[in-house]
């Protein structure tokens, strides 16, 4: 996180609340604190990914970074461009730096529009390159994210999902956007075929040097796919940190949960007795408990985590933490006790 | 990464060699598959033809009298014999047919504006849009349609506009209901959003890409506002409040329910047409819901 | 080895679909221990579900049809079983819990209420005593509060309540035997590991059979003792749970552990690219006469596009069906 | 003959049911049928225009014509038990004549004093040849003054509920809209009537339903049935008589009518083409199964003052157009000569299909005519009386005399916009209005005769409507069943039934 | 306590929405051209200007518009809802008069649309290829498409005219002793036709709405849930599923019920039937506009306490509404 030049989106404290129908006209009309104070940056051409629980603010995160959601406050850079000060048309014309592939690859693609055209779309209505040479286009991109570019006149239902998922890609590549938003973009894919899509994210990136926001609440997922981490829990990052020092120091407890819940096929890792168990569901985003929001299922939380909250500290270049119980030097709780 | 793994991802090609069908074609082939909803289209081509040719069929005016009152159907030549004023029935059905229709059609067109146009607009923009048309629907819905219509068409005098209209004005609220919940269903899909972060406009969203997808249960939805829209106007004429100037087969019943016991026909056969064109609309509706919703049949 | 609970012998179970009859499960045998876990993966559409439901007596008939086979309960043929005896079966001696507990829950009634309905009906308590027990089955499965959650219906739940509510109801009448349809798909993984140690727990203290369903080798992993892979309806490897994972044999089993990026907590700069099985599964309703797998397989011959491989034991506990053991046991 | 038995129920249905029956402050049948039933007039007719004696034991008309003084029978009570006494008398005229609306009716009566308790003389401006009539009947019914007497009588709410009658029978319970039930009075004042216990007045909106309740002898009787198909299929049943007798008084005319003050009907000639196309026997065939009688005139066919002698406007096409043409109305490419609309009174089903011959008829000498229907009779009224139409078709009673009923309709003094059938065709003819000012004035039964029919020519002449027939207004009862029907006088079923009894 | 508040604001909104529609009714019949002056000479065959323009005055049409308005807002949330003209009596005692007969005559047919709908519905979805299933969809396809009051006439020709055992019109044989066992019979011989008439639509729909609502949930997890349980089939439709296929049913009902009352104004036409309905209808035709307004307003309340009904019925039946702030 240093070289400035380098960096492609900057995203500084935003806040996206949801309000809540009222109870009655004269209750408080109660919020649900969906993203609370969130930074991070990410580098030209790597990827970061965001992982959390259900409910946890990563989509929310990932519809306010693309402004298909109304943010609270907050700033947001792409490149220099301001992102979060757009309106009206400049919005509309700096959506072609920036594209998003969804998580549903049946709901995602409009069914009353053919193949071909859902990919060319973005192009008609953003004016990109010699309306001439689109045709030419659409099928180049058919081709690179492996259909056959007679396959544009089929609609979507007639595709497999793991196809249905490559034309979104396509969809997603044709502005030749810098960066692309992925939600989850595996999660609802067959084992089988989630393979195909991870590698040809991986390979297009290599080919066009993309920059990748990418979501998943699956850490295997996450762990092979991105440069660094942010851990969400409760509309906040708990912990940030490149991909070795997240997995193998992690020092959020909630990291820590996180990582030993996950069930593997390594006997190595489910005899290790350092695992631990969290007890019950996250809270509900609505009426956060005060301090560390984690405190109510911290196996280690004291006092003073119920009562403040801790901020986003760095422990090491690459490495930040927001736990009270993590010592300066690096040690997390879980490792002293 | 080496070469021969990105080739191996590139060539999956799963798709089965089937030919593929065009969503249309699919379509059709779905209807037909339901004889109901097929019959329910010929009855309603039938009528149809019969209203917009009713000129060359029979070149008779309507209102001739042109025998002997209530004779039974069959007798002098008349088919379906003649009603109060010695007027063929055969033609008043047939040139009935055409107001019946066009009365039809204007209200559940009518309906279908302003219960998509509120619908739409409450379903995408939410917020205080959706709670005043909401609040507007609601209103309208708790006023017993028919009596209100009643009121309307006596407000303005009943004349063809006015019957259409008034019968629109009472029944758009079931469509802005469904309309909106279409919308809110939609809006909420990764590919409205999709189409928003391609760059779409506002109403290139709505009329372009959520109105589409919308269409199937509105469209079921149109068949039956048109029946509906004919019941409306048969009751309404059955109560007297109807165009005198036009044959309708509402009017026909309304015109002759006085000798229901004497000359049945008179009621009988305007009611039955009545009867086939309605059902005919929900037969077509019914297929047309199928149609949509290939799954459903299945079942 | 304990004494032989469930067998299923030479299932077939058939389908009338538009496209004609899919053989959704075809000539499948399993069996299962007193107190033994046993893992069916495989991916979606491969008949994991149907197996369960075929067990429980629950295929939808028509269109489905059992052509074939026997399902021994201690002996018992369930397939014979008329339906009176299959209700007693039911939520008594086999139990299954599903894997949407948002909707497999009746939303218009308490949990209490669905968890004594079960009691009540198998072992005929009193309304109060089956109450009790459902208290009793809330409080085992781990529920806080449980005498006020008691009287809570499932919308007021997180899925992670409403699953253990679901496991609550299918242990209440200590069945014998648990299917497990992929319980924890709809989960968080923090909460899936919850789950899992539950059941865990529950199996140790009362000795019930398991049959855990899943698409996940790392959940197989965790919680069975011997697995079942599924292909296409049929089984293509069998084997204990260790042997699986260190030594698959079937090209689709190695497939299935390698294509997944397993969780390793000593994470490398070099990131191979994942293992792709190419294509999807076929419909059922157009498989050839040849093994299922052929059109995916980068090892297919002509020979496994023209014949069924037979399943064949290459270890003890370790049946694989695949032409490539054949040729290399031959070779 | 049996001879009249105590006691029984008659069923009377009707189409509708007026909201009150206080005949002093409203006309019409609804009102006037039960009306009469509880309030007494003071003198009641036969067939033959011939008043009789009933609440007055006698009355007298002075030679001048100026005032006519009335003796009231002593037993009289009403229903409350309060004698009637002549203050009430005076009373009810004063009321009717301040809220009644037909204001020919007592316009001349100047006061009305009261030298004893039975004694009232009724003082008049100038000879009055209707005063006798308005007498009778629902017209002039005398009302307790100790009930009505206070506040305004349009809003007390004792003219439906809780009423204190003078007649034969005493409400016994009212259901809005549905029924009333009236019970015989015994201490009427004519010894031993009525002769029915009770009288069901039941409302019957449905032609369907009024003939089958008369098929299966549920009802006894209804009046005012014009509707051909009831009257062409009950005629068959042997239980039950049809009669036309007992409308003379109301004399209800239909009509069609002409906005004479608009272009093209300010032409007599356009006026009477059309009164040359209709083809009135045909009309009268079709919507009334021949039923109808023809009208010619202004004047009832029932009435002593009818006269046959007018323009008959045989159906002749050939001379409507001819009159067309001449009036300069000449058809265009399509035969239409002009184009015009026609309103017609709501209320039956009968105006509606009559609207439409006409519609058809007129398209046959090139007028192309648009129906105007109007939902509530309000609307109607407000184009009609606002002056806002063409043609109109209407029926309108004659009500006994002409003076109340008939002058009203072609008097150019009486033309009002807002007032309906105040002249709404706002016919003008010095002649017409000069005899009918001498006819009104006119004692003399012959001369006045004469007078009228010299009327009758001229306005047929001048043509501001266009007379087709007299409403079939029918009579219908049970013979098994009813005694004395209630046809022995000019006003049917208006007058009291007293004499009415069940076999 | 959150449930009060709920229902607070129910009423709330549906005081508001009454509000609404004394203005809205105001409004509109303001527009009706003529007035009761008209009227009133109308019916009485004619009057002369000055009493017309005393009509105006004594009934205070001679203000302007809003004062008339406010006047109007005014006496209606006091209970007064004027006096007919034709009637001369108030409207609110027309009102309720007839409002019995009215609610006997929709309830009962509602009632019996809801439960034999239901019940049709639930045995049909059983077989859902059924000769039964079959019947149902055609007699839906039927009931939708009759009119109404043609059902009516083909009803009165079948009982009426040619078997003679219905009675044709009214609520009960006038004269007959009230409140008496036999009076109620006789209430109930004459209620049946129009009942029949009035909810044959409504029985259809439903029964072909209860079917596929049925069908859906007997295709639902937590059926499968309750058959995994080793329950029976009678215990799985008339416990788990009855319960969740009669939501959309009283959903819709709650829904249509305006359209009922709507359907009861050409039934009671029909049958002279002594309800809100046939007082509706002539007062449209004698132009009585407070009686109008009076009816209008009227079903708009009933309309709305039904709907409140409604609500209850879903709270009890549904929890998840019960148990939910919004809604
Ligand atoms: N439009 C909205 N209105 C109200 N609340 C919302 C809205 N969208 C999201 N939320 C709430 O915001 C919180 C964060 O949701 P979000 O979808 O971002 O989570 P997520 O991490 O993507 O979860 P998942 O893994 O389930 O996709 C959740 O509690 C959700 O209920
Ligand atoms: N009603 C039905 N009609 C026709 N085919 C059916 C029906 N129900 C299931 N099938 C087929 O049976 C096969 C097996 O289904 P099953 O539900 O057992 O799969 P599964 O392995 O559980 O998949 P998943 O992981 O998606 O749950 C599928 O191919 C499915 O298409
Ligand atoms: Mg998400
Ligand atoms: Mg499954």
């Amino acid at each position: 996180m240093s070289d400035d030049d380098d960096i492609l989106l900057d995203v500084a404290h935003l806040k996206v609340y949801f309000r809540l129908p009222r109870k009655n006209i004269f209750a408080k009309a109660s919020r649900v604190h969906a993203v609370d104070d969130v930074s991070f940056q990410i580098k030209r051409g790597t990827t970061l990914g965001i992982v959390g629980e259900s409910g946890s603010g990563k989509t929310t995160t990932a519809m306010a970074v693309m402004r298909l959601t109304p943010i609270t406050s907050g700033a947001m850079r792409l490149g220099d461009t301001d992102l979060a000060a757009l309106e009206g048309e400049d919005l509309r014309h700096a959506r072609t730096r920036m594209q998003i592939i969804f998580q549903d690859p049946y709901s995602s693609l409009n069914p009353r529009v053919r193949a071909g055209a859902i990919v060319r779309e973005p192009m008609d209505l953003m004016n990109i390159g010699d309306p001439a040479d689109r045709e030419g286009r659409v099928a180049d991109l058919f081709r690179k994210v492996g259909l056959r570019p007679e396959q544009q006149a089929l609609f979507p239902h007639q595709f497999s999902g793991g196809q249905r998922q490559r034309i979104g890609v396509a969809r997603a590549l044709a502005t030749q956007p810098e960066l692309v938003v992925c939600d989850e973009p595996v999660s609802a894919l067959d084992v089988a075929i989630q393979a195909q899509i991870l590698n040809l994210l991986r390979s297009l990136q290599d080919e066009f040097g993309l920059t990748y926001l990418f979501i998943s609440h699956d850490l295997g997922v996450v762990q092979y796919m991105c440069d660094e981490i942010a851990v969400m829990y409760l509309g906040q990052i708990v912990e940030y940190a490149d991909r070795i020092s997240l997995f193998t120091e992690p020092l959020h407890p909630y990291t820590w949960a996180l990582l030993s819940a996950v069930p593997s096929a390594d006997p190595a890792t489910r005899a290790r007795a350092d695992r631990i168990r969290l007890q019950g569901d996250p809270p509900s985003p609505i009426d956060l408990p005060p301090g560390c929001r984690f405190s109510s299922r911290c196996p280690f939380a004291e006092a003073r985590c119920v009562q403040e909250t801790p901020p986003l500290r760095s422990i090491r270049p690459g490495h930040a933490v927001a736990c009270h119980l993590v010592s300066d030097d690096g040690v997390p709780p879980q490792r002293r006790s | 990464m080496t070469d021969s793994d990105n080739t191996q991802s590139r060539q999956i090609d799963e798709m089965p060699e089937t030919p593929v069908e065009h969503p249309f074609r699919q379509f059709v082939t779905m209807y037909m598959r339901n004889y109901a909803a097929v019959a329910g289209l010929l009855v309603f081509v039938v009528i149809v033809a019969a209203a917009l040719l009713a000129p060359v069929i029979l070149n008779v005016d309507p209102f001739e009298m042109v025998d002997v009152p209530l004779l039974p159907p069959g007798e002098s030549g008349h088919l379906f014999g003649t009603d109060n004023l010695g007027r063929d029935m055969l033609v008043s059905i047939i040139y009935g047919a055409r107001v019946t229709m066009a009365v039809g059609g204007a209200a559940a067109a009518i309906t279908l504006i302003i219960g998509l146009s509120i619908g739409a607009m409450a379903g995408y923009y939410r917020g205080w849009v959706d709670e005043v048309l909401m609040r507007i629907t609601e209103f309208f819905q708790v006023l017993p349609p028919l009596l209100l219509a009643m009121v309307l068409v006596a407000l303005f005098s009943p004349t063809l506009e006015t019957v259409a209209i008034a019968i629109g004005v009472v029944s758009w609220t079931g469509v802005a209901r469904l309309a909106r919940a279409e919308f809110m269903r939609l809006r909420e899909l990764d590919f409205v959003k999709a189409a928003r972060s391609i760059g779409g406009r506002d109403r290139r969203i709505i009329w372009l890409v959520i109105l589409p997808n919308a269409l199937p249960p509105l469209i079921v939805n149109a068949a039956l506002t048109v029946g509906i829209a004919i019941l409306f106007e048969a009751a309404l004429s059955f109560l007297g409040l109807s165009d005198p100037n036009v044959m309708s087969w509402g009017k026909l019943i309304g015109d002759n329910r006085d000798y229901l016991l004497d000359a049945p026909w008179t009621v009988t056969i305007p009611g039955v047409a009545i009867f086939l064109t309605v059902l005919a609309m929900s037969l077509i509706g019914d297929g047309l819901n199928d149609a949509f919703n290939p799954k459903l049949r299945e079942r | 080895m304990a004494e032989r609970l469930l067998s299923v012998e030479g299932l077939r179970v058939e389908f009338k679909t538009r496209d004609g009859i899919a053989k959704v499960i075809d000539n499948l045998s399993i069996s299962l221990d007193t107190g033994e876990t046993l893992g069916i993966v495989g991916e979606s559409g491969c008949g994991k579900s149907m197996t369960a439901l075929s067990i429980m007596g629950l295929v939808p008939i028509p269109p489905g049809r059992i052509a074939g086979g026997r399902i021994l309960l201690d002996g018992e043929d369930l397939l014979q079983a008329n339906e009176q005896r299959m209700r007693e079966v039911r939520g008594n001696e086999i139990s299954m819990i599903f894997q949407e507990p948002m909707t497999s829950l009746n939303p218009v009634y308490s949990i209490g209420n669905q968890i004594a309905e079960t009691a009540r009906l198998h072992e005929g308590l009193s309304r109060a005593d089956a109450m009790a027990r459902a208290l009793e089955m809330l409080q085992a499965v781990g529920i806080p509060a449980a005498e006020k959650r008691i009287h809570e219906y499932p919308h007021q739940m997180s899925g992670g309540m409403r699953q253990r509510v679901m496991i609550a109801m299918a242990l209440a009448c200590k069945p014998r035997v648990l299917i497990a349809d992929e319980p924890t798909t709809a989960l968080d993984v923090t909460v899936q590991a919850q789950i899992f140690d539950l059941l865990n727990d529950l199996k140790e203290k009362t000795g019930t059979a398991i049959i855990m369903i899943t698409h996940d080798m790392g959940a197989i992993a965790e919680m069975a003792q011997r697995v079942v892979v599924m292909y296409a309806g049929r089984i293509i490897e069998q084997a204990g749970v260790t042997q699986i994972l260190t030594d698959p044999r079937h090209p689709y089993t190695q497939g299935l552990i390698r294509c997944v990026p397993h969780l390793t907590r000593n994470p490398t700069v070099e990131r191979p690219p994942l293992l792709e099985i190419p294509g999807v599964v076929p419909a059922l309703s157009q498989l050839g006469s040849g093994c299922a797998f052929a059109p995916r397989c980068p090892y297919a011959d002509a020979k496994c596009r023209a014949e069924m491989p037979p399943s064949r034991a290459v270890d003890s506990g370790h049946d694989v069906a695949c032409w490539l053991t054949e040729r290399e046991a031959a070779a | 003959l049996s001879e009249p038995k105590q006691g029984g129920t008659l069923t009377f249905i009707y189409r509708i049911i007026a909201g009150h029956f206080n005949p002093a402050i409203a006309s019409g049948t609804p009102t006037g049928i039960p009306g009469t039933q509880l309030f007494a007039a003071l003198l009641r007719y036969d067939d033959q225009w011939r008043p009789q004696p009933y609440l007055a034991k006698s009355w007298s008309i002075s030679d001048d014509g100026l005032s006519v003084t009335v003796n009231l029978r002593e037993n009289a009570k009403f229903h409350d038990g309060h004698p009637i006494t002549s203050e009430d008398v005076a009373f009810s005229i004063e009321t009717i004549k301040a809220n009644h609306p037909f204001k020919t009716m007592y316009a001349p009566v100047t006061k009305v004093t009261t030298p004893d308790k039975l004694t009232a003389i009724i003082h008049l401006s100038a000879p009055h040849p209707a005063i006798e009539l308005a007498m009778s009947s629902q017209l002039g019914v005398v009302i307790p003054k100790h009930i009505y007497g206070e506040g305004d009588i349009r809003k007390n709410p004792r003219n439906s509920q809780d009423i204190v009658g003078s007649g034969p029978f005493k409400l016994k319970e009212f259901k809005p809209g549905e029924y009333i039930i009236m019970e015989r009075f015994d201490d009427f004042f004519l010894k031993g009537r009525p002769y029915l216990d009770f009288i069901v007045f039941k409302k019957m909106a449905e032609s369907t339903s009024r003939i089958i309740a008369l098929e299966t002898g549920k009802a006894d009787i209804t009046a005012f049935a014009s509707d051909p198909q009831e009257l062409t299929r009950l005629k068959k049943s042997k239980h039950l008589t049809l009669t036309p007798e007992g409308y003379s008084a109301i004399g209800p005319l239909n009509w069609l009518a002409f906005n004479t003050a608009r272009k093209p009907f300010d032409d007599k000639r356009v006026r009477q083409a059309i009164g040359y196309a209709l083809d009135k026997e045909l009309l009268i065939k079709i919507l009334y199964a021949g039923f109808a009688q023809r009208a010619t005139g202004p004047i009832h066919p029932g009435s002593a003052f009818y006269s046959a002698d007018v323009n008959l406007y045989d159906y002749d096409l050939d001379r409507a157009k001819a009159l067309l043409d001449a009036a300069g109305l000449n058809p265009d490419a399509d035969g239409i000569r002009f184009k015009t609309t026609l309103n017609f009174i709501p209320g039956g089903a009968t105006w509606k299909r009559w609207s439409e011959i006409t519609k058809a008829q007129l398209k046959k000498i090139g007028i192309d005519v648009t129906l105007k229907a109007s939902s509530d009779f309000r609307s109607w009224i407000k184009t009609v009386a606002g002056h806002d139409f063409d043609m109109t078709l209407d029926s309108v009673f004659n009500w006994g005399d002409p003076v109340i009923g008939v002058h009203r309709t072609y008097q150019s003094s009486n033309i009002r916009e807002g007032v309906p059938w105040h002249n709404t065709q706002q016919f003008r003819n010095a002649d017409v209005d000069a005899v009918m000012m001498k006819a009104g004035l006119e004692i003399n039964l012959d001369k006045r005769k004469a007078l009228y029919a010299d009327m009758q020519k001229m306005v047929v002449e001048e043509a501001p409507v266009i007379y087709i027939n007299a409403s079939p207004y029918h009579t219908i009862y049970n013979n098994e069943r009813v005694g004395n029907p209630p046809i022995d006088s000019i006003w049917g079923t208006s007058s009291p039934m007293d004499n009415v009894y069940i076999k | 306590m959150q449930f009060l508040t709920v229902v607070a604001r129910r009423f709330l909104y549906a005081f508001l929405l009454l509000l609404a529609v004394i203005v809205f009714n105001f409004v509109l019949l303001y527009l009706v051209p003529g007035d009761i002056a008209e009227t009133i000479a109308g019916e009485s065959g004619g009057a002369s200007a000055e009493l017309m323009a005393e009509i105006r005055r004594s009934y205070g049409l001679d203000q302007p518009f809003h004062v008339q308005l406010l006047t109007y807002v005014g006496k209606v949330l006091q209970g007064d809802l004027g006096s007919s003209y034709y009637f001369n009596a108030p409207v609110l005692d027309l009102i309720l008069g007839r409002l019995g007969p009215t609610l006997l005559l929709v309830v009962t047919a509602l009632l019996l649309a809801i439960f034999a709908g239901t019940l049709f519905g639930v045995i049909a979805a059983q077989r859902p290829n059924g000769i039964f299933s079959h019947f149902i969809t055609i007699l839906a396809l039927i009931g939708f498409s009759a009119p109404v009051f043609w059902t009516a006439f083909l009803l009165i020709i079948l009982f009426v005219s040619i078997l003679q055992i219905m009675p044709l019109s009214g609520l009960a044989e006038p004269l007959s002793e009230t409140g008496t066992w036999k009076w109620y019979l006789d209430v109930a011989h004459h209620l049946f036709l129009p009942v029949v008439s009035l909810s044959s639509i409504y029985l259809a729909q439903y029964s072909r709405l209860a079917r596929a609502s049925m069908m859906d949930i007997l295709g639902s997890d937590y059926i499968r849930t309750a058959r995994a349980k080793g329950l029976g089939q009678r215990m799985i439709i008339y416990k788990h599923a009855l319960r969740n296929a009669v939501i959309p049913v009283i959903t819709i009902a709650g829904l249509q019920f305006s359209h009922i009352f709507s359907g009861a104004v050409v039934i009671e036409t029909v049958f002279s039937w002594p309800g809100l309905g046939t007082l509706a209808f002539e007062s449209i035709l004698r132009g009585d506009t407070p009686t109008i307004m009076g009816i209008l307003f009227f079903s708009a309340f009933v309309v709305i306490v039904f709907n409140l009904l409604t609500d209850l019925a879903y709270r009890i039946i549904d929890p998840r509404i019960r148990l939910s702030n919004t809604a």
